[in-house]
């Protein structure tokens, strides 16, 4: 009995002084990267979105229940405002790639054109899939009209079209999907 | 705030935790093998399994019971290996050092093959055919049966006969074990003399067979000053404990089958300054090669002394020198 | 999300090993034989099972108190006591179930098969039943990979494997294959 | 008729057509025979006369020492000239040396022993242990013996292997075409000793001319069905024969009495006729001589101690233009090569098969390619390459799980292997010392 | 000088990634690039580091029975601190080695080094000592993940090496590459010690 | 009689059927595919099929070489191989792809693990799937057949679909098959894009029959792969044969079933072993053909049943002759 006390009161002690020390370091750090993940959002609003200076999130009924779009491809939607003029909106959507969710966020700008497209965390094969992210085939969705947009293998001819990244169509067709996506929810809900 | 919750939190579960594994720890002791506890303390508990056990546990008991080397944790290297060595008694061997050694020496040039064998490399498959090719049935085959055989790498083929490296042989008796002539035996790792035969034909056919075969004459047993040498199954058989290495019987054997460096057969002489005549010498040598009075330098008769060297070992003051 | 497909998914596409690259350690050494594969993978699932039911609430009690920066040490802490615990209880109770499953089980408290799959249950944000079936598939792939692997090393001593390569070398080229023809399930599941 | 046969097997170039036509002849009468005191499985005779006696024909000369054992006789008549060890197929082995005086004078023990209807079953298994009569198929296990089953093992069939599914050896296709007689006799014999009442003769299709003899020769016995078996090597071994003539399979480590089946050999069955009928013990055999070198093969009776460069001679010798590479006691099969023809016949000496230098190497061993084929051809349904394998890294106890003690070492795997492994003589190697640790652990127990 | 074997000990003779071949798990999951392999190696190092010198310090305190329990708590704590370090001042590093940052914890090097080592030896050798495998490790993940980047992506510490024609082996940073990598690896470090000895 | 007797270990006859025999023979049953593919693909199959064999030839060559060994170049397993290899690749791939590939199956895959026998994956295809693995878009231009005479620089111009990413999105597919010119017939000769040895089924089958005549292999192991995955394709396709007959024809599936699921060396070594090896890696490739991250599924499939077959082949034996039941 005496020893089970006694370990017990080790263990203690040591998880003790461990404890007090994350906390310490926590309180330390926490701040930080609150901050970084805060500028970090804002940055990538801020690249699809540039004219804006403020971004309001806005509630989820904005795109809940909304046209004909998967379930859960968009997680949330901001509102870009430049000096009290919305200028447009950032739409993050998870639409599934190759190895898993792709992080998107699509900037369209109150005038209906998609302002820019940026990639967050993705899962898709390095070298082939992950070159979604190079601007090669991001920047192809910048200055598109709000519209239904195609992947097409091979040179891309229409204003509706995108042209997939060789040996990753399946990504781009998630790509396609998420700013597809996006666009669904501008376009019924956003641009009334 | 958040510091006192993680603390209590933390805390908490590690008093919880210390307390059931201790009351755990008595509840459900389990017997294990002390040997097994103390080779776990010396490993290094890493748990990794790169042993291929089940972890450290694993190997430990495995180690006790015999199914691991002492060797066997890659993590832990070669103290910890030679940690457990203590552990599991393996101590320093005990009296003198032995080893295995090949009775045989009919090799290809002097002991022809009856006939071309086919086949596996292995002894013991070819001795089923007419006891294999060697033409003397008793030699060695040389297809190196022992040699798989032998962990520690001790044995090699040179010539078709098996030869074993005292050095690196242990005397583990797994070569003695599997070779179907049974020609492999022991000898102190200092016995340098030996027979290198294991016929039991008649002299003749032994003649017939192989150039370098034991033909039972008996010169080495009458050249033997210590009766070492005795005839079993119309071999000679050098017995080790009386034999002192006078190689005198190596110089005698007409088929040259006693193996002996004769290099190391070299004279003796007497330092005078050192001898104080004691006369020890004199007594151990069996050629009367030592002259000399009590108290007297001795001298030795070059001409008699045959280079045993049982008097160097003897002489107390050790005044006698090879030449 | 269709608790057959998570499972599928975490056997066969997310393999621990081929693809997540979790266990291998022991995934490596304890695969000589098939026999102690198998055992090794029943103690691993079994394991992985408890554990994910546990931090489940571990995590939950951290969210609570406010204290989520603790996680990984109360995990490890909690993993490794009731593993310990667990194997004392197993080696009193049931000698030949230890024999069986009980003595691989400290391995397993250093194994990252068990934390990792916590954490990644965690991060999923999966719930009590989701997290319960990840954590029994992970330890179901990790199963299936063993035993294949042990299978193949068991026909390999039967090989003559060059000098150089002997032992570890081609013990990690085979896993390669291995993984190589894994890359088949690839993309079969999309969670 | 649907042709019975075994599973598994392979279809070696038989090469029959050097001496199936060949009429059986009488060999010389050799001027010294060299008498092995082991001709059988198990323990060696013991001399039982000394250098200088005078021996006769058909007279013992060694005895039966031990159960498994068996007497041997002298071939010849005349003095005994040596009792020493001497060159045997397979090794050296004492031999009782007797030079021949010609005058072929029957000991007085040779005379005929009687009507099989007056003869009892234990007069029988007597008479035939007292002959040395041992299986002439091959094996030379003391026919006694196995004519003497246990009480708990009930027998109801004897089969007479006429089946001779090695390549080349034509023996007892001869017998069977010029003796039938003999052959149903000797069936009956048995089947009196062993008290049943069904006999089969098993013969495969490719020797007509037998099966037809045979058949007519058993027609008045009704208990008697000559069964025409598949042209396959190994027909004649016992377990598939008792598996093709009655659809029994002997137990794993079983005898044949297991499945309640005694099996002899036609040669055998001829012998138990004759030593009935005329009292003359096993002292000659039929042999086939034959092979690529031989100028002319030849069906020979040979007297058991005949020197085998003897009989070679009397078959016209070595073709010239051949180099003689291996000389076999038995078939290609099954046979033992040997290394001298120095040595005398025994008592199962079916054949003499001499090779040319080309027809007797091997190919160099390569990689098991893991075709499969000694699988599907080993007739006890084994994995010849895993057992091999093992045996070959000297793991025994795997090769032992893999069973290789069932091995009938009947090397239909070695001999349909692509990469030309060397299988069956590991499977022995393996069997060997499996049995050896077997018998060391027992004696440590 | 006694310093100076045990660091080498852990840099050459028992590198825990040739020799050992322990905590593969990290080794190669993370060594898709050179600059992932160094960053885990540098992170493990600091956690061995200092784990090393703590238990080092408390070995003669912590009653047996719960000594697992109690180096891991301490291992956790300081691979937390990394963790959280990491977030705020690295956070691309954090990003990309992702889970296997907490899973340092049950990396099999550090329990094995706190048993075998810390617990046995004073902290100055026990700092040293976790240096030293330390220091090992992160050169073999950095030269795994050198050899896969170069192959895999024509790139090193993401400098791209080759013109544009050329073509990336994709398989090296894929998971089967990590394992055949690493085995050609170990080949070679075999080949040398048999040529040494 | 002055040299002396041969003494060897009864069987003193061996059979004369070698493993070059054996190779030989495979070869030939490949050759109606291989004169498809030149036909079909004109030079460029004869650029990857020569680089291939020879990369295979020479990786084998050059491995036994350094490594001391004596060369097995001579039992023609290595042609096999570079064979297999260059009919599972796209006709387009560039040489030095076909070379790095045919190095990687001779001697990551066969030579280290002790050569010929003793892999425990199909070379072929490991190299296959290290191909695609590592150069997915090289590996997945599939040139029209018959335009080309000269490889061209310029791929894109020429390539096609392969008729199973139509069948990949099902029943429906069908429909957009005939609309993209591609008939039964054409699929039964090989007028289709693919890899150069799989497209056309009937040729393949020939080669296979005669490996079946000469006793090289037997229908076990073919018979219950097609079996299975034109079953499951049958109920899977929603109860539409011709879907079911499609997925026959497509792919490498026939040329898998006879030639790669039936290496010696990486198969079963018991009919039972095969009949569930084969079984398995049927629904393996129907599950990859129509759920999987690639259009066709009959390589990893092989692969994956390759890495049981150690398993398989410890767990499933044959009934030893007189073994009791138990
Ligand atoms: C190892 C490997 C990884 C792959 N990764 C991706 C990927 O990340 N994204 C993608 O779209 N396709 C990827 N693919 C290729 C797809 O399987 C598919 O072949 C490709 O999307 C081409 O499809 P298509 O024939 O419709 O053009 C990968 C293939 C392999 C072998
Ligand atoms: C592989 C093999 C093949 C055999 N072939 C024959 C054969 O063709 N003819 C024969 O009489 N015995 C053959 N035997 C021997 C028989 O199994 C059996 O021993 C014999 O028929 C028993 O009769 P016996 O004792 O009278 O010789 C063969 C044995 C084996 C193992
Ligand atoms: C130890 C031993 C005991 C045997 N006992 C009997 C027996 O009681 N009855 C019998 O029919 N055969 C018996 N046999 C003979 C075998 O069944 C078989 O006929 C003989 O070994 C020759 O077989 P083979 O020519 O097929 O190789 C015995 C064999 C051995 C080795
Ligand atoms: C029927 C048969 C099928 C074969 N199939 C293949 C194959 O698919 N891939 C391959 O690399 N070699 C194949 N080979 C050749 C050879 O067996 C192969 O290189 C071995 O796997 C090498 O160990 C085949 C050989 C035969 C006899
Ligand atoms: S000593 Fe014995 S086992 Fe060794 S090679 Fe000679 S005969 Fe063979
Ligand atoms: S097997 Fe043992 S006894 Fe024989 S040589 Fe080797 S070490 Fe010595
Ligand atoms: S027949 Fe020869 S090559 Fe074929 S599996 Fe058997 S041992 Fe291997
Ligand atoms: S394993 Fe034995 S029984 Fe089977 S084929 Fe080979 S020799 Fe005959
Ligand atoms: S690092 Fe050892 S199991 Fe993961």
């Amino acid at each position: 009995m005496k020893n089970m006390v006694k370990l017990g009161l080790t263990l203690f002690a040591i998880c003790a002084v461990a404890a007090l020390a994350l906390s310490l370091t926590n309180q330390a750090t926490a701040p930080v990267i609150e901050q970084l993940n805060i500028q970090a959002n804002n940055e990538s609003r801020q690249i699809v979105l540039p004219e804006a200076t403020e971004f309001k999130k806005l509630e989820n009924s904005v795109f809940e229940g909304v046209g004909n779009i998967d379930k859960g491809i968009i997680a949330e939607v901001y509102e870009g405002s430049n000096a009290s003029d919305i200028v447009g909106y950032t739409i993050k959507t998870l639409p599934k790639g190759y190895g898993g969710e792709i992080e998107l966020i699509v900037g369209i700008s109150k005038d209906g054109k998609v302002t820019g497209l940026n990639i967050g965390n993705m899962t898709e094969t390095p070298g082939l899939g992950s070159k979604a992210k190079e601007p090669g085939f991001k920047d192809q969705f910048n200055e598109k009209p709000a519209q239904e947009l195609k992947v097409v293998k091979g040179k891309a001819s229409g204003d509706d079209q995108i042209q997939a990244i060789s040996g990753a169509t399946i990504t781009s067709a998630a790509v396609t999907k998420g700013v597809n996506a996006a666009i669904e929810v501008f376009n019924s809900s956003l641009n009334k | 705030m958040s510091t006192l919750s993680s603390v209590l939190v933390l805390g908490i579960l590690g008093l919880i935790f210390g307390a059931v594994l201790a009351y755990a720890s008595k509840k459900f002791a389990v017997e294990i093998d002390e040997r097994a506890e103390k080779i776990l303390e010396v490993l290094p508990g890493a748990n990794c399994g790169g042993c291929g056990f089940p972890g450290c546990g694993g190997l430990a008991s495995a180690i006790v019971e015999g199914k691991a080397q002492v060797n066997s944790c890659p993590v832990g290297g070669s103290e910890c290996a030679s940690k457990i060595g203590e552990i599991m008694g393996i101590k320093a061997e005990e009296g003198e050092k032995k080893v295995a050694k090949v009775i045989c020496k009919g090799n290809c040039s002097s002991s022809k093959n009856k006939y071309e064998y086919e086949g596996i490399h292995d002894c013991r498959s070819a001795n089923t055919l007419n006891s294999g090719a060697k033409s003397c049935k008793y030699g060695c085959l040389g297809l190196g049966t022992c040699k798989d055989y032998c962990k520690f790498g001790a044995i090699s083929i040179v010539d078709g006969v098996a030869i074993i490296d005292d050095q690196k042989c242990v005397m583990c008796g797994k070569c003695i074990e599997v070779c179907p002539k049974g020609i492999i035996s022991q000898k102190p790792v200092k016995q340098e003399v030996v027979v290198e035969c294991n016929s039991k034909d008649f002299g003749k056919s032994v003649k017939e067979k192989c150039s370098v075969g034991c033909i039972g004459c008996g010169l080495c047993a009458k050249a033997c000053k210590f009766d070492a040498i005795e005839f079993e199954n119309k071999i000679a058989k050098i017995n080790y404990d009386k034999c002192v290495q006078c190689m005198e019987c190596v110089l005698k054997c007409p088929t040259k089958v006693i193996k002996g460096n004769l290099e190391n057969k070299k004279k003796v002489t007497i330092d005078e300054e050192l001898c104080i005549g004691c006369t020890i010498c004199k007594k151990q040598c069996k050629f009367d090669a030592i002259e000399g009075e009590l108290k007297e330098k001795h001298k030795v008769d070059e001409s008699k002394c045959v280079g045993c060297h049982l008097c160097i070992e003897k002489c107390p003051k050790k005044a006698i020198k090879t030449i | 999300m269709n608790l057959v497909l998570l499972f599928l998914s975490v056997v066969l596409v997310n393999n621990v090993i081929t693809s997540q690259f979790l266990g291998i350690c022991p995934f490596l050494g304890v695969s000589k034989k098939v026999d102690t594969a198998v055992g090794m993978g029943v103690a691993v699932t079994f394991v992985l099972t408890l554990a994910s039911l546990i931090t489940y609430f571990i995590q939950k009690l951290l969210i609570v108190t406010n204290v989520a920066f603790l996680q990984t040490i109360a995990f490890i802490l909690v993993i490794a006591s009731i593993v310990q615990f667990v194997e004392m209880v197993i080696q009193k109770m049931s000698p030949s179930l230890y024999q069986a499953l009980g003595v691989f089980l400290p391995l397993i408290t250093t194994n990252c098969a068990v934390l990792g799959i916590a954490l990644v249950n965690v991060n999923n944000g999966y719930n009590l039943v989701e997290t319960l079936v990840n954590g029994f598939g992970a330890g179901a792939g990790f199963t299936l990979a063993i035993v294949l692997f042990a299978g193949i090393r068991e026909r390999l001593e039967l090989a003559d494997i060059p000098e150089t390569f002997k032992g570890f070398p081609i013990t990690l080229i085979s896993a390669s294959l291995m993984s190589i023809a894994f890359l088949g399930f690839a993309g079969l599941i999309k969670l | 008729m649907k042709l019975l046969t075994f599973k598994g097997g392979i279809h070696p170039p038989y090469r029959k057509e050097y001496s199936n036509q060949k009429p059986i002849e009488r060999a010389e009468n050799p001027k010294i025979v060299y008498i092995p005191l082991q001709q059988h499985i198990g323990a060696p005779s013991k001399p039982i006369v000394e250098v200088g006696d005078l021996v006769k024909v058909g007279q013992k000369i060694g005895e039966q020492q031990g159960f498994v054992s068996c007497n041997v006789h002298s071939s010849v008549s005349g003095k005994v000239i040596a009792i020493k060890e001497h060159e045997v197929a397979g090794g050296t082995g004492t031999c009782i040396i007797v030079e021949n005086d010609f005058k072929e004078e029957r000991h007085e023990s040779v005379k005929p022993k009687g009507v099989l209807a007056d003869l009892s079953k234990e007069e029988i298994v007597g008479i035939i242990k007292e002959a040395g009569i041992v299986g002439m198929g091959g094996a030379t296990f003391p026919t006694h013996i196995k004519l003497s089953p246990p009480p708990d093992k009930k027998i109801d069939t004897v089969i007479l292997n006429g089946a001779e599914c090695e390549p080349y050896l034509t023996a007892d296709d001869r017998l069977m075409v010029e003796n039938p007689e003999e052959v149903v006799f000797g069936l009956k014999v048995f089947m009196k000793a062993l008290n049943v009442s069904k006999g089969y003769i098993g013969i495969e299709v490719n020797k007509p001319e037998a099966i037809e003899a045979i058949k007519k020769a058993s027609k008045p016995y009704s208990d008697i069905e000559v069964v025409s078996l598949e042209i396959k090597y190994p027909q004649g071994a016992e377990k598939q024969l008792i598996y093709a003539c009655t659809g029994r399979e002997v137990p794993s480590g079983g005898l044949p009495m297991d499945a309640g089946a005694v099996v002899n050999n036609v040669g055998t069955a001829a012998q138990v006729s004759k030593t009935i009928k005329t009292g003359m013990p096993l002292i000659e055999r039929i042999t086939t001589v034959t092979g690529s070198c031989i100028n002319e093969p030849k069906n020979l009776i040979t007297k058991v101690g005949t020197i085998v460069s003897e009989i070679i001679d009397q078959c016209g010798g070595f073709k010239e233009n051949k180099n003689v590479g291996k000389v076999i006691m038995g078939g290609p099969m099954m046979g033992i090569a040997q290394y001298t023809i120095d040595i005398p016949t025994n008592k199962g000496t079916s054949g003499i098969l001499c090779l040319d230098e080309s027809e007797s190497r091997t190919p160099k061993p390569q990689n098991c390619l893991r075709c499969g084929k000694c699988l599907s051809v080993c007739p006890a349904f084994l994995q010849p390459l895993y057992i091999s394998a093992y045996s070959l890294k000297n793991d025994f106890e795997n090769a032992q799980n893999h069973r290789a003690l069932d091995c009938i070492e009947c090397g239909s795997c070695s001999f349909v292997c692509p990469a030309s492994r060397p299988l069956l003589q590991s499977i022995r190697n393996a069997k060997r010392e499996i049995i050896a640790n077997k018998r060391k652990e027992s004696a440590n127990k | 000088m006694k310093l100076a074997k045990i660091f080498k000990n852990g840099l050459i003779d028992e590198n825990p990634t040739f020799v050992q071949i322990i905590g593969m798990c990290p080794t190669l999951a993370v060594t898709t690039s050179a600059i992932n392999g160094l960053g885990m190696g540098l992170s493990t190092t600091v956690v061995l580091i200092c784990s090393n010198i703590a238990i080092s310090l408390m070995r003669k305190i912590v009653p047996d029975k719960i000594r697992i329990p109690a180096f891991v708590v301490v291992i956790a704590t300081f691979v937390t601190i990394v963790g959280m370090l990491l977030k705020a001042y690295v956070p691309s590093l954090d990003s990309a080695l992702g889970l296997f940052i907490p899973l340092i914890v049950v990396n099999c090097i550090i329990l094995a080094r706190a048993e075998s080592f810390a617990s046995k030896n004073g902290p100055i050798e026990s700092g040293v000592d976790g240096l030293g495998m330390g220091l090992g490790f992160s050169m073999a993940l950095t030269i795994l993940g050198a050899i896969r980047e170069i192959l895999g992506n024509g790139s090193l510490f993401g400098f791209t090496l080759f013109g544009e024609s050329f073509q990336p082996i994709l398989l090296f940073i894929l998971p089967p590459g990590a394992f055949l990598t690493l085995g050609f690896l170990l080949a070679g470090f075999n080949k040398l010690r048999s040529k040494k000895a | 009689m002055d040299s002396k007797l041969i003494v060897s270990s009864s069987p003193h006859v061996r059979s004369n059927e070698d493993t070059s025999y054996i190779m030989r023979q495979v070869i030939i049953a490949l050759l109606p595919a291989t004169l498809g593919a030149l036909y079909f693909f004109r030079l460029s199959a004869l650029n990857v099929i020569f680089f291939c064999v020879i990369g295979a030839i020479g990786a084998e060559f050059l491995y036994q070489k350094i490594a001391k060994q004596e060369s097995t170049i001579g039992d023609f397993s290595a042609v096999v191989t570079g064979l297999l290899l260059a009919f599972n690749v796209p006709a387009s791939l560039p040489w030095w792809m076909c070379i790095l590939g045919s190095m990687f199956a001779i001697i990551v895959v066969k030579m280290l693990f002790g050569g010929i026998g003793n892999n425990f994956v199909n070379p072929a295809l490991a190299a296959r799937a290290f191909l695609l693995a590592s150069f997915p878009v090289a590996m997945t231009a599939w040139t029209k057949t018959g335009v080309n005479w000269v490889s061209s620089g310029n791929i894109d111009a020429y390539t096609t679909a392969t008729p199973l990413s139509f069948l990949k999105h099902g029943v429906q597919g069908i429909s957009e098959l005939a609309n993209n010119g591609m008939s039964m017939t054409d699929m039964m000769i090989g007028n289709i894009g693919g890899c150069i040895g799989e497209t056309s089924a009937i040729l393949i089958l020939i080669g296979g029959l005669y490996l079946m005549y000469k006793g090289v292999i037997n229908y076990v192991i073919p018979a219950c792969y097609i079996g299975t995955v034109f079953i499951l394709s049958f109920i899977l396709g929603g109860f539409d044969l011709n879907f079911a007959i499609y997925q026959l024809l497509a792919g490498g599936l026939m040329l898998g079933a006879f030639f790669m699921l039936t290496d010696y060396t990486t198969s079963p070594m018991t009919t039972k072993g095969q009949i569930i090896y084969a079984i398995v890696a049927g629904i393996i490739a129907i599950v990859i053909r129509l759920y999987g991250g690639y259009p066709e599924g009959v390589s990893y499939s092989i692969l994956l049943v390759n890495v049981m077959t150690p398993l398989i082949d410890k767990y499933v034996k044959n009934k030893v002759f007189g073994e009791v039941a138990k």
